[in-house]
């Protein structure tokens, strides 16, 4: 079936938020697992850190970083749609979340390094 | 799928997470200045009740507020089936308010 | 001129009640022609067994949307020239999220039902025997029901949605574009029982702002301004400090 | 033959103004009546009434009454008009408004004061046309439908009417036979009373405006029923219908009056004004005015390149053009005209049918049980309707009607006795064009809209409608011996249009008949060899009933109940003041 329906920016903004907010739900629980360690003392927590080191955990960690600012910055497009009156462009507005987003995703990744 | 209730309770803990969020994301791109060490990270949070509520009612937004999300998601994408859907959430609720808090008291207390 | 006619490359999804098959068909292009005016040849000229549904012709009725290159449109209304590229290729195909019952006819049952279980008619607070109500046309509430009254029931933003797809039971914007026309009207006396229904599980917080409808609505109307008016409406009516959205 | 059995209280053919009243009213009399609409699409999205662009003609503002429009109808129907059923149709029409307006939420427009904003209609002394925006008709149809769907109406949507079936002991309606389109199975559904609303619908011309799923089934069935109609050849065009162009469903499709209005021009095909050459107010004269001159210009050689001539815009500024007539200019601009600034071809179309049945002002006919109303009644318009009597009418009637038919089957033990044998010849003659070999129907229907429109057209005469009568009498023969190919009766399109083709002919050929039997020249029908109005003491109306396979057609005159030729209801006073609305 033609999806063509599914071809304008708010479709793909719903789908980019979706994802993002998913992604964050299973991600949540390895973060605190992670963070629990410290029960175990500051050893352990340590290793855990070092791990995240790696070069791809890195990457990873900056991807989650997008993930967090994308779907916050999605979140505020939405909220205003939803809660304020304010008839603002939502294609722009979910263009510029989403570059905002990036930016600060940038912005991490530069102070990680 | 979803009343004005869990609407409400969804939007509710997204507006609550927005200063949370906001302040762990500038948080973390200062601390991470040039790495992150346990010891830094605990210095800062260990013994601190602010910081205690902080995260502790962060855990809790975002759990209820993802578990609603999930279960939504898991209806329109996967199970079309709202008992299963309300049960797969609460347990994801249940998951992240557990593994949440006890990062929570493992870090701050 | 005749010797070098052009045709279009029609490829159209069947539905005969059993099976679904597709067929493709050569249509002569002509200077003025819509989508409905291909199927109609085709019926016509090449293959009666085709099923579509129109009435008025004109955009007035709503009654001739289809799937065009994948995505819903009127087909009265849509001038060939703006769907095909140079390859002259066309794919039609009924709406989605609505039963088939035969090749590009569907089945709108549910679509209305929704209407009516979204309390999407007016409720009367005078007789006709009153006199006209005086209502300023330029008055806030009067001005925001208007923008979103223009609706023919095409059913297109129901079958651009995906909750619909997703959803069986969600009422979907068109139903909801009405329940929020009528709360702004100030003649009405319907609001709390519709209210009730869009707070229900079928109601208008399932909507995720996809704006597949405000897209694709042939009026330009916009439906998913509409479905987040609704959402503040129902939430300070459950909010205990709210009341009336203005 | 078998056919499925449906039973109901009342029931209710078509789904326009006057069907979906009807229902409202039924209902409202009785909410436990039993009430089932059979129409032809779906449930309120076919049929006219939801493509009024215009309005609503109804007597509200200060200075207005319903004596001033009354004498506007009369006068505009050129004193052919059933006196009693204008009254009934101004009369009824403040009401009506009210209704729909305060117990059933349409939205019209209004005056800055807040007060119901009235606007001119050609052809009228006040402005009194209620009105939303220029899409009146999607209004009122997408309110009574929503009730509708929301009152416990029983729907049969994509279900055809093919007889109306009197029980044979009194005569009185036992029901209706109709094909379910989508299975393309027989249903009989028994009922007390019926209403008749199927909307006339003059789609038998080469250019028309009514919607496409009107074919005057009605008319004919109420032919075979024994009715008689009356005024048939009183069909009335509207000047400006769009040219596309051969092959496509917009030809024909209607231009609204209030570009004219507005200041727009005709050109001929030499791009030059010419309606001053007819009327001095020039485009601004009346639809049947306008038509004709339009037609004198196409007939000596003007016309514009698809066969019309041109309406233009653009010298009032196409900015203001496409913001004052913003959804025709998009009509046109998808379809691929430039309306604000360019030139748009146009031509006279088919619009509506002043004639129909023969009825009461409270919609009864001959046949008890059987009523009829909105474009299906004639009487109320005599030889034009005015824009904006159209809704006004088949809202007030087809309202009549519920209330009429909610009282008439309180007194009612039984259903009538259906006549069986009725039902299988009519099974029968439905079924006949699928056991022939299938040829072109398209090619019949395509003579037959070309002969209409030359010989029984705009401008008539007498040899003009003779050779008419010989060319439809000889399609005629040609349908019959013409069948359709596709066998199978679930969704056979082809099959309906075989059906509709035969409601045509019949009708075309009635409309020709009285258009010959009248040798004068009242509103819409205009004789050449005629081209007097007549005498209006002396004047008649055309009657066409069918009997042992023959139309006879008949002449009646006209009563003036209310006020006689040179008359008026108005004092001298009210007759001077030609009235805005504020
Ligand atoms: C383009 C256009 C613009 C107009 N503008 C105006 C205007 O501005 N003002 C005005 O006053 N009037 C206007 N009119 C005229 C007006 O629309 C009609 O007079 C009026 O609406 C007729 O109403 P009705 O209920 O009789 O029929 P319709 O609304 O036409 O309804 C007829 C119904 O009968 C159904 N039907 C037909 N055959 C069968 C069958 N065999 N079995 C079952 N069902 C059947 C049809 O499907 C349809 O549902 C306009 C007409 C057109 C075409
Ligand atoms: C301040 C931060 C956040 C804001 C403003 C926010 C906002 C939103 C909003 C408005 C929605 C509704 C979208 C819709 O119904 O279409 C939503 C959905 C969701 N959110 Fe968040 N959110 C935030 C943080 C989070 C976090 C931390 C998580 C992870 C647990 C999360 C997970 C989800 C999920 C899974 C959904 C469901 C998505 C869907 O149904 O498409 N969100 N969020
Ligand atoms: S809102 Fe627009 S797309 Fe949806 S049914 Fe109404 S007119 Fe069609
Ligand atoms: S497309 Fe569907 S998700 Fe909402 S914004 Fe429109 S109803
Ligand atoms: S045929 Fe009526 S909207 Fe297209």
């Amino acid at each position: 079936m033609m999806m063509k329906h599914r071809s304008h920016p708010l479709w793909k903004a719903f789908v980019v938020h979706r994802i993002s907010g998913l992604a964050l739900a299973l991600f949540l629980p390895i973060h605190f697992i992670v963070l629990g360690l410290a029960l175990e003392g500051a050893e352990s927590l340590n290793s855990a850190l070092r791990f995240s080191e790696l070069p791809f955990v890195k990457a990873a960690e900056v991807f989650l970083v997008l993930l967090l600012a994308v779907h916050l910055l999605g979140g505020i497009r939405i909220l205003i749609l939803e809660l304020t009156q304010l008839s603002w462009d939502q294609r722009a507005l979910s263009r510029s979340a989403f570059g905002l987003s990036v930016a600060i995703a940038g912005i991490f990744l530069w102070s990680a390094v | 799928m979803i009343d004005a209730r869990l609407y409400l309770l969804q939007r509710l803990t997204a507006i609550a997470m927005l200063p949370l969020i906001a302040t762990h994301l500038i948080l973390m791109i200062f601390a991470i200045n040039g790495g992150l060490t346990a010891e830094e990270i605990l210095g800062r949070t260990q013994g601190s009740i602010g910081w205690a509520l902080f995260y502790g009612s962060f855990v809790l937004f975002a759990a209820v507020h993802g578990a609603i999300g999930f279960r939504t998601i898991l209806y329109e994408w996967f199970i079309p089936n709202s008992r299963v859907c309300s049960i797969a959430s609460i347990a994801l609720l249940i998951t992240l308010i557990g593994l949440g808090l006890r990062a929570v008291y493992a870090v701050t207390l | 001129m005749k010797t070098k006619a052009k045709h279009l490359q029609v490829t159209i999804d069947r539905f005969d009640g059993e099976s679904h098959y597709q067929t493709t068909h050569e249509v002569p292009t002509r200077d003025n022609q819509t989508v409905l005016d291909v199927v109609t040849w085709i019926q016509q000229h090449d293959d009666p067994t085709l099923s579509y549904r129109f009435a008025c012709r004109v955009g007035m009725c709503g009654s001739c949307a289809m799937n065009i290159n994948g995505e819903p449109k009127w087909s009265c209304r849509t001038h060939v020239n703006k769907v095909v590229d140079s390859g002259l290729k066309l794919t039609i195909s009924p709406l989605r999220n609505m039963p088939i019952l035969r090749d590009l006819s569907v089945d709108m049952t549910q679509f209305f039902d929704k209407w009516t279980q979204a309390v999407g008619y007016f409720v009367p607070t005078k007789t006709k025997d009153d006199p006209l109500p005086a209502i300023l046309p330029d008055s806030r509430d009067r001005a925001k029901a208007n923008q979103s009254i223009e609706c023919i029931n095409c059913g297109i933003c129901y079958s651009a949605c995906d909750v619909v797809a997703a959803n069986d039971a969600y009422l979907g914007p068109a139903a909801l574009n009405r329940a929020w026309t009528l709360m702004n009207d100030e003649r009405d006396g319907g609001s709390k029982e519709r209210l009730e229904a869009v707070s229900s599980d079928a109601g208008c917080h399932n909507c995720h702002s996809q704006h597949g409808c405000s897209t694709y609505c042939p009026n330009l109307l916009a439906p998913a301004t509409s479905i987040a008016g609704l959402k503040r409406q129902t939430l300070l009516n459950v909010l205990p400090w709210g009341s009336r959205d203005d | 033959m078998t056919y499925q059995t449906i039973t109901t209280d009342i029931l209710i053919l078509g789904s326009g103004g006057a069907g979906l009243f009807a229902a409202l009213h039924a209902k409202k009399q009785n909410p436990n009546l039993s009430v089932t609409i059979a129409v032809k699409g779906l449930l309120g999205k076919c049929g006219c009434t939801r493509m009024v662009q215009g309005g609503y003609n109804v007597a509200l503002a200060p200075g207005d009454s319903v004596e001033r429009h009354f004498m506007d109808t009369i006068e505009g129907g050129k004193w052919l008009p059933h006196q009693e059923m204008a009254w009934t149709l101004c009369k009824t029409a403040p009401e009506r408004i009210r209704e729909l307006e305060n117990e059933l939420g349409c939205f019209f427009d209004r005056n800055p004061d807040g007060s119901i904003h009235q606007k001119a209609f050609a052809g009228q002394t006040f402005d009194r046309t209620v009105h939303k925006g220029d899409l009146t008709g999607i209004e009122i149809i997408g309110r009574l439908m929503e009730q509708v769907h929301a009152r416990g109406v029983q729907k049969l949507e994509e279900h055809r009417a093919i007889e109306l079936i009197r029980s044979t002991s009194d005569g009185r309606i036992a029901g209706v036979l109709m094909i379910d389109m989508r299975s393309g199975e027989f249903i009989v559904v028994r009922a007390k009373a019926v209403l008749m609303a199927t909307g006339g619908g003059p789609t038998m011309y080469r250019y028309h405006t009514p919607s496409g799923d009107k074919s005057m089934d009605g008319l004919a069935m109420a032919l075979r029923a024994g009715l008689t109609l009356r005024d048939m050849e009183m069909v009335q065009f509207h000047p400006t219908g769009l040219l596309g162009g051969e092959g496509t469903r917009m030809t024909g499709t209607v231009l609204e009056e209030g570009l004219r209005g507005a200041g727009g021009h005709l050109l001929n095909g030499q791009k030059e004004r010419f309606m001053f050459k007819y009327d001095e107010r020039g485009e601004r004269a009346t639809r049947d005015i306008v038509s004709r001159g339009i037609y004198e210009e196409m007939r000596s050689g003007h016309a514009s390149p698809l066969g019309g001539v041109y309406i233009s815009m653009g010298h009032l500024g196409p900015e203001t053009v496409a913001k004052k007539f913003a959804g025709m200019v998009k009509r046109c601009a998808d379809c691929g005209f430039d309306l604000a600034g360019g030139l748009v071809e146009v031509v006279p179309t088919a619009h509506y049918l002043m004639g129909g049945v023969i009825v009461s002002p409270d919609t009864r006919t001959e046949v008890p049980g059987l009523f009829v109303a909105g474009e299906d009644a004639g009487g109320a318009h005599g030889s034009n309707r005015l824009g904006g009597n159209g809704v006004a009418n088949s809202t007030v009637f087809g309202g009549i009607a519920g209330d009429e038919m909610a009282k008439e089957v309180a007194s009612i033990a039984s259903h009538a006795e259906l006549d069986t044998q009725g039902i299988d010849r009519a099974m029968e003659r439905a079924l006949y064009p699928l056991s022939l070999n299938g040829g072109s129907i398209h090619e019949i229907r395509e003579d037959l809209l070309n002969t209409m429109w030359e010989h029984v057209g705009v401008m008539r005469t007498a040899d003009a409608l003779q050779r008419g009568l010989t060319k439809i009498r000889a399609l005629r023969l040609e349908l019959q011996s013409t069948g359709v190919a596709l066998k199978a009766r679930s969704f056979n399109m082809a099959w309906h249009e075989w059906l509709n083709l035969e409601s045509l002919i019949e009708t075309s050929e009635v409309i020709c008949l009285s258009a010959i039997a009248r040798d004068n020249s009242r509103g819409a029908h205009f004789r050449e060899d005629f081209p007097e109005a007549g005498d209006f003491e002396s004047s008649f109306f055309t009657t066409a009933t069918l009997a042992n396979s023959q139309y006879d057609v008949g002449r009646r005159p006209v009563e003036f109940t209310r006020v006689k030729p040179g008359e008026s209801l108005l004092t001298s006073e009210e007759l001077e003041t030609e009235g805005a609305a504020t």
